[in-house]
């Protein structure tokens, strides 16, 4: 269990880091999946079988397809993409890891050990979530999917903005 | 340990037998084509041309492996690579048939009973794209990019309208384990009796999501000169080729599987055999059942023309997505009503 | 032992902890506007990690819940900023970030 | 039935309001105003049912609007006597000259937009008499300036009405200052300004804050009252259609200052110097009004200033403590004085705009019907014994009598001057010859006459409505009669006959004084206006150098103080994100470690 969990936390860790330091951009969006991934088999540990499909379907079948589209569309390969100072790039790196650290020893100097109820592991399955976001989620679920709408008009309008200037 | 010993025997067991039946799918491609053509088609390589998959194989791995100058090395090998994962990792969820007994061990004939299998049927369906976007864009060749492109938006417009149809026979079943709706699909209540628009949305969508035509924009020869795969050649090319058949097989099993009860037929209970047996029969129907549909894919293919890509589009957007919401809104409607 | 029971919660957080910080990393270090977006998605990611974790470890699946439909607006977020980018990309042949600097006073 | 009554009667003209407003532009022309109409009516039968129903006071708490630290609003209604007579007066003067104005404003082309300012301002003046507080009532106070203003530049394309707008707005927020400082005091002293609260409460303070703070009601009611000194915006605000100052600067706005006062008496009865100083600008607002409207010309002109007269009337007499008698005479004033102005609306209309008086004369046979409701009116008003004003008159008269005996002197004079420049203006409109050139007078439409029946019944017989049971009148009664018999014999023997008025004007120094209204607007014009504009521009040429020095200074210290804030916001946000990302790890550092 132990080694599972480390294996799929150095493939996240080493995963992300591609993501970040990877100058080609579809290298990006591989290294991406990847840890998208392993962000996934760490909710099939966790129990969250669930979470861990829609995270597949949701990231890996939809949004990063919608990425490497546009990458395509954009035919983005043959520019090397312009690089900030590096001056600059020293400073955010050191902030970032400043900032690792501040959360690191945050947690262990002040997060309150988690206690475990002592109740019967259960998994979050979907006849178990089912009922909740029905329930007592309802209205948040449906003012998601309206949001959602919107956003797909929203795309739609912005999309075809160049579209009806030409045609007038 | 027996546990993974049974499991690692059945993957293996699942992989060649899928192996074996992409194979000779293309060989009854061509003869069907030949048939439906008034030829004779292959029939040189073994008594009537039986061996010809493997003479064929033979052909792909000793061919000069060619890739491109400009090329991405990395992802133009992975393409394909991808191609072949995605379309195996279905295999892990269908369930072949019956529990049968071995020296007292009850063996599942499944690789595994997901409680969200058709969820995960739904994410590795996505996921069939991928092999052909990285081909495509890695071949460094414009009508690969445009395939790749045409490959993408057509795999996701055709998704949607799966999904919808998969969820309406969830809610029809109240189950997301494909065993589970398997199960209760025997003594003949199959869900396609209950479920036809559904059934119908699926199938084809399942035409999109193989690439077959009339939905084999992607590769169309005409306007792309092959498509995705234009500078593939040797294995590569029948990783392609092949991950295409197994597709087509996977989606005949799940279509038997979901709609047409699997490896239950009429009569099962009544014939008087053995548990054992049964289950051996029941498996025998399941892939009766699957060449059925196999041989149903061959023969659209040879008798459709393929869609125009706006066709293709309003298709998608405009038939089958508000179909399938149509349905999803009775089925639920109906259910209510009735449950 | 359960699995959560040998794993300690700590662990998770600094997983956590680590991806959010390669991600904002990203964030500061890349200019092409397709990359951040793709490190802003990681940063969503680590926090979603957490939320499930914590959802197994307090046994509570409303964090789950809250998960889902982050994911569901993470979707939205892409396609709408997506779609501003390849219009952007139209107009200034350009997906970097600092030459759409017209806030620059 | 009470809540449910008042809050309709609130309500009628309110959604009246909005509806003509969001559908104005839909709606067919006449179908706005008959809405109006029909809106102030349903708030008329509401009240009038609360008001025949409800015999008790009750106060309808309705929503609480604020609470700052100790000071609280509360908003509600007050149901009393008093505010339920008020509301009834309003709709149904309102109600009437509503239907009038469908007649005289129906080839106007805002016409939904007038209706729709009225249904605001019946709303206003409802939310006026009806609030319990006098923050409520402040709310109602401005809502009815704001709607006079509108109305009184109605025909806002010709610049000089505009002007008179504008003078109406700005000389009735002085008053409002007043009134919004003795507001300000209630909240320092109590926290509220609930009337409950205030009026028990009230005589507890010393006098002189007490003095202080009826003081500036006193300012609010001369404001919106137009008594001296802020006068000059009610003969202007004529400038306005005329149902508009029959309804707002004759019958009911102007009213409000003797509300105010009427209401808040038990505060005045606290403060002796403001009582006194009530009455004095009473009477002097009425002498002044009856003698500049001896000499004026302009029909309307001559009614406006009648009505400051009367105010003054009524002021004095709220000042004395006639409250009473005051609101009476405020009651059967609304009746006759809208009677009059929409008779001389009439005139107006149907000789096609002309308002001057030597150029009308002669109409009683052109205008029989107008002639007649005029005639009634200003018998009402002149205080003729079987109508109206007779009864309020002379009420206020015997409470002037009990008062003072200088007081009751003067205001006789004023009520015998009133009834000289009544008959002055009958006799040169319906008699002698006439003198409107090539016009053909016409009758107006019959919505607009129904509406003067009605209110000429109401100026008849509206004595009824507070018999008087003290015998004092009796032998004014004689007196009344030889008096009012003399100056019309006079008026008639000057203006009746059928001579050429123009050659009798006289020319004298008195005469000038009158016409120009005692130099008034011209005294302000040079003691107020004008210095204050030479300062402006004094101040605007010296600190035009001043800052043209300082703006570089400033400018460049701003440029040099800016700069490296300028660079940090250089557009690109990377570095913003970066800069943020630096603050949260102070936040993280300062907050958990």
């Amino acid at each position: 269990m132990v080694t599972l969990f480390l294996v799929l936390s150095l493939l996240t860790v080493l995963s992300a880091l591609c993501v970040v330091f990877t100058r080609n951009l579809i290298y990006s969006v591989l290294s991406l999946i990847v840890c998208f991934f392993a962000i996934a088999g760490h909710y099939v540990l966790l129990k969250a079988s669930f979470l861990a499909v829609i995270q597949v379907i949701v990231y890996a079948g939809a949004i990063m397809v919608l990425f490497l589209f546009m990458l395509m569309l954009m035919n983005l390969n043959k520019k090397a993409e312009a690089s900030k100072p590096f001056s600059l790039k020293v400073v955010a790196v050191g902030v970032c890891l400043l900032v690792l650290v501040a959360l690191v020893s945050i947690v262990f100097l002040s997060a309150p050990r988690v206690c475990f109820a002592p109740l019967a592991p259960v998994s979050g399955s979907v006849s178990a979530l089912g009922p909740l976001l029905f329930n007592e989620y309802a209205i948040p679920f449906e003012l998601t999917s309206i949001l959602f709408l919107s956003a797909v008009a929203g795309v739609v309008m912005i999309g075809s903005y160049g579209k009806k200037a030409k045609k007038q | 340990m027996l546990f993974w010993i049974e499991k690692i025997s059945l993957v293996v067991l699942v992989f060649c037998v899928t192996l074996v039946i992409a194979m000779y799918a293309t060989l009854a491609e061509r003869k069907f084509a030949a048939f439906f053509q008034d030829r004779i088609g292959p029939d040189r390589a073994g008594p009537f041309g039986l061996l010809q998959p493997l003479a064929d194989g033979i052909k792909f791995f000793f061919k000069e492996e060619f890739i491109p100058a400009n090329a991405d090395r990395f992802l133009f090998v992975l393409g394909p690579c991808l191609s072949m994962i995605a379309a195996c990792m279905t295999t892990a969820v269908i369930p072949w048939g019956h529990d049968i007994v071995i020296f007292g061990q009850t063996m599942a004939l499944q690789i595994a009973d997901l409680n969200v299998g058709v969820l995960y049927l739904a994410g590795v369906v996505s996921l069939g794209v991928y092999g052909i976007m990285i081909g495509g864009w890695a071949s460094n060749n414009k009508y690969s990019v445009l395939s790749a492109i045409r490959a993408s938006s057509q795999m996701i417009s055709y998704e949607l309208a799966m999904g919808l149809a998969l969820i309406a026979l969830v809610m029809h079943t109240g189950s997301l384990s494909l065993r589970e709706i398997v199960q209760a699909q025997h003594g003949g209540h199959w869900n396609v009796f209950f479920q036809p628009l559904g059934f119908l949305l699926f199938l084809i969508c399942s035409f999109a999501e193989a690439n077959r035509v009339p939905f084999d924009l992607a590769e169309c020869e005409t306007e792309l000169v092959g498509g995705y795969h234009t500078e593939y050649s040797s294995m590569k090319l029948g990783f392609y080729l092949f991950a295409e058949y197994i597709n087509m097989f996977i989606a005949s099993a799940v279509m038997s599987a979901l709609y047409f009860g699997g490896y239950h037929f009429p009569g099962l209970y009544h014939i008087g055999l053995s548990d054992n047996s049964a289950a051996l029969v029941g498996v025998g129907v399941f892939f009766l059942k699957i060449a059925a549909f196999m041989f149903f894919f061959i023969w659209i293919r040879w008798t459709l023309p393929r869609f125009r890509y706006d066709q293709l589009m309003r298709l998608g957007w405009k038939i089958l997505l508000p179909l399938a919401i149509a349905n999803m809104i009775f089925t639920g409607f109906l259910s209510l009503l009735l449950g | 032992m359960t699995y959560l029971e040998t794993i300690p919660s700590e662990w998770y957080l600094i997983l956590s902890a680590i991806v959010f910080c390669i991600g904002l990393c990203g964030v500061l270090i890349r200019r092409n506007a397709m990359s951040v977006l793709m490190c802003i998605e990681m940063m969503l990611n680590a926090v979603m990690l957490l939320l499930v974790a914590f959802s197994g470890y307090y046994r509570d699946f409303s964090a789950q819940i809250a998960v889902f439909f982050i994911m569901i607006v993470a979707a939205a977020e892409v396609a709408v900023g997506l779609v501003i980018f390849s219009m952007m990309f139209k107009k200034t042949s350009s997906i970097d970030l600092d030459d759409w600097g017209h806030l620059k006073g | 039935m009470m809540l449910f009554g008042m809050i309709a009667t609130l309500a009628f003209p309110l959604i009246g309001f909005f509806l003509i407003t969001l559908l104005g532009r839909v709606l067919p022309r006449p179908v706005g105003g008959w809405l109006a109409c029909v809106s102030v009516a349903g708030a008329f039968i509401s009240a009038g049912t609360v008001l025949l129903t409800c015999e008790s006071s009750a106060t309808i708490g309705l929503f609480n609007w604020f609470e700052v630290g100790n000071v609280s609003a509360h908003f509600s209604i007050l149901v009393d006597s008093l505010s339920l007579w008020m509301s009834v007066m309003i709709t149904g003067v309102g109600g009437l000259i509503h239907v009038y104005a469908l007649g005289y404003m129906k080839d106007d082309v805002r016409l939904n937009s007038f209706f729709a300012y009225f249904n605001l301002f019946v709303f206003f003046m409802l939310v006026l008499v009806l609030s319990d507080s006098f923050l409520g009532m402040f709310i109602g106070w401005e809502g009815v300036g704001l709607c006079s203003y509108l109305l009184i530049g109605f025909w806002y394309e010709t610049h000089a009405y505009a002007i008179a707008a504008k003078k109406a707005f700005v000389m009735n927020r002085i008053g409002d200052l007043g009134f919004l400082f003795a507001i300000l005091m209630m909240l320092f002293f109590w926290g509220t300004t609930q009337f409950s609260v205030v009026f028990i409460q009230g005589l507890g303070l010393g006098a002189g804050v007490l003095t202080a703070m009826t003081m500036g009601l006193l300012i609010g009611a001369v404001g919106k009252s137009a008594q001296i000194p802020l006068f000059t915006w009610l003969p202007d605000a004529m400038a306005g259609p005329t149902p508009v100052s029959a309804l707002i600067h004759a019958a009911t706005m102007v009213t409000a200052g003797v509300y105010l006062i009427a209401r808040s008496h038990v505060l005045f009865s606290g403060a002796p110097l403001t009582s006194l100083m009530v009455v004095g600008l009473g009477v002097a607002t009425a002498v002044f009004g009856a003698l500049v409207a001896l000499v004026q010309r302009d029909i309307k002109k001559v009614l406006a200033y009648s009505t400051m007269s009367q105010l003054g009337y009524m002021v004095s007499a709220a000042g004395f403590g006639a409250y009473s008698a005051a609101l009476f005479h405020m009651t059967t004033h609304a009746f006759f004085k809208a009677l009059l102005f929409l008779a001389a609306g009439n005139v107006i209309h149907g000789l096609h705009g002309e308002q001057d008086i030597f150029k009308m004369g002669g109409l009683r046979k052109k205008l029989p019907f107008t002639f007649v409701v005029f005639l009634i009116g200003t018998l009402a008003i002149v205080g003729c014994p079987p109508f109206s004003g007779f009864f309020s008159k002379d009420a206020i008269l015997a409470e002037a009598f009990a008062y003072s005996r200088t007081v009751f002197v003067v205001l006789c004079v004023v009520s015998v001057m009133s009834s000289f420049y009544m008959f002055r203006l009958l006799f040169l409109t319906f008699f002698g010859n006439a003198r409107y050139g090539e016009k053909h007078p016409h009758e107006g439409a019959l919505v607009m006459q129904i509406p003067l029946a009605i209110l000429a019944v109401l100026a008849t017989v509206g004595g009824c409505l507070d018999w008087p049971q003290e015998s004092i009148l009796t032998p004014v009664l004689g007196v009344t009669l030889v008096v009012l018999a003399l100056s019309g014999g006079v008026a008639y023997f000057i203006f009746g006959k059928q001579v050429d008025v123009l050659a009798k004007q006289p020319v004298s120094m008195g005469y000038r004084m009158l016409w120009n209204k005692f130099y008034v607007d011209e005294v302000y014009q040079r003691i107020i206006v004008g210095p204050f504009l030479s300062l402006s521009r004094g101040l605007n040429q010296y600190f035009e150098i001043f800052l043209g020095k300082l703006d570089v200074v400033s400018l460049r210290s701003v440029r040099w103080v800016g700069y490296p804030f300028k660079k940090m916001q250089d557009g690109n946000s990377g570095t913003y994100i970066l800069v943020m990302t630096v603050g949260i790890l102070c936040l993280l550092v300062g907050l958990f470690l």
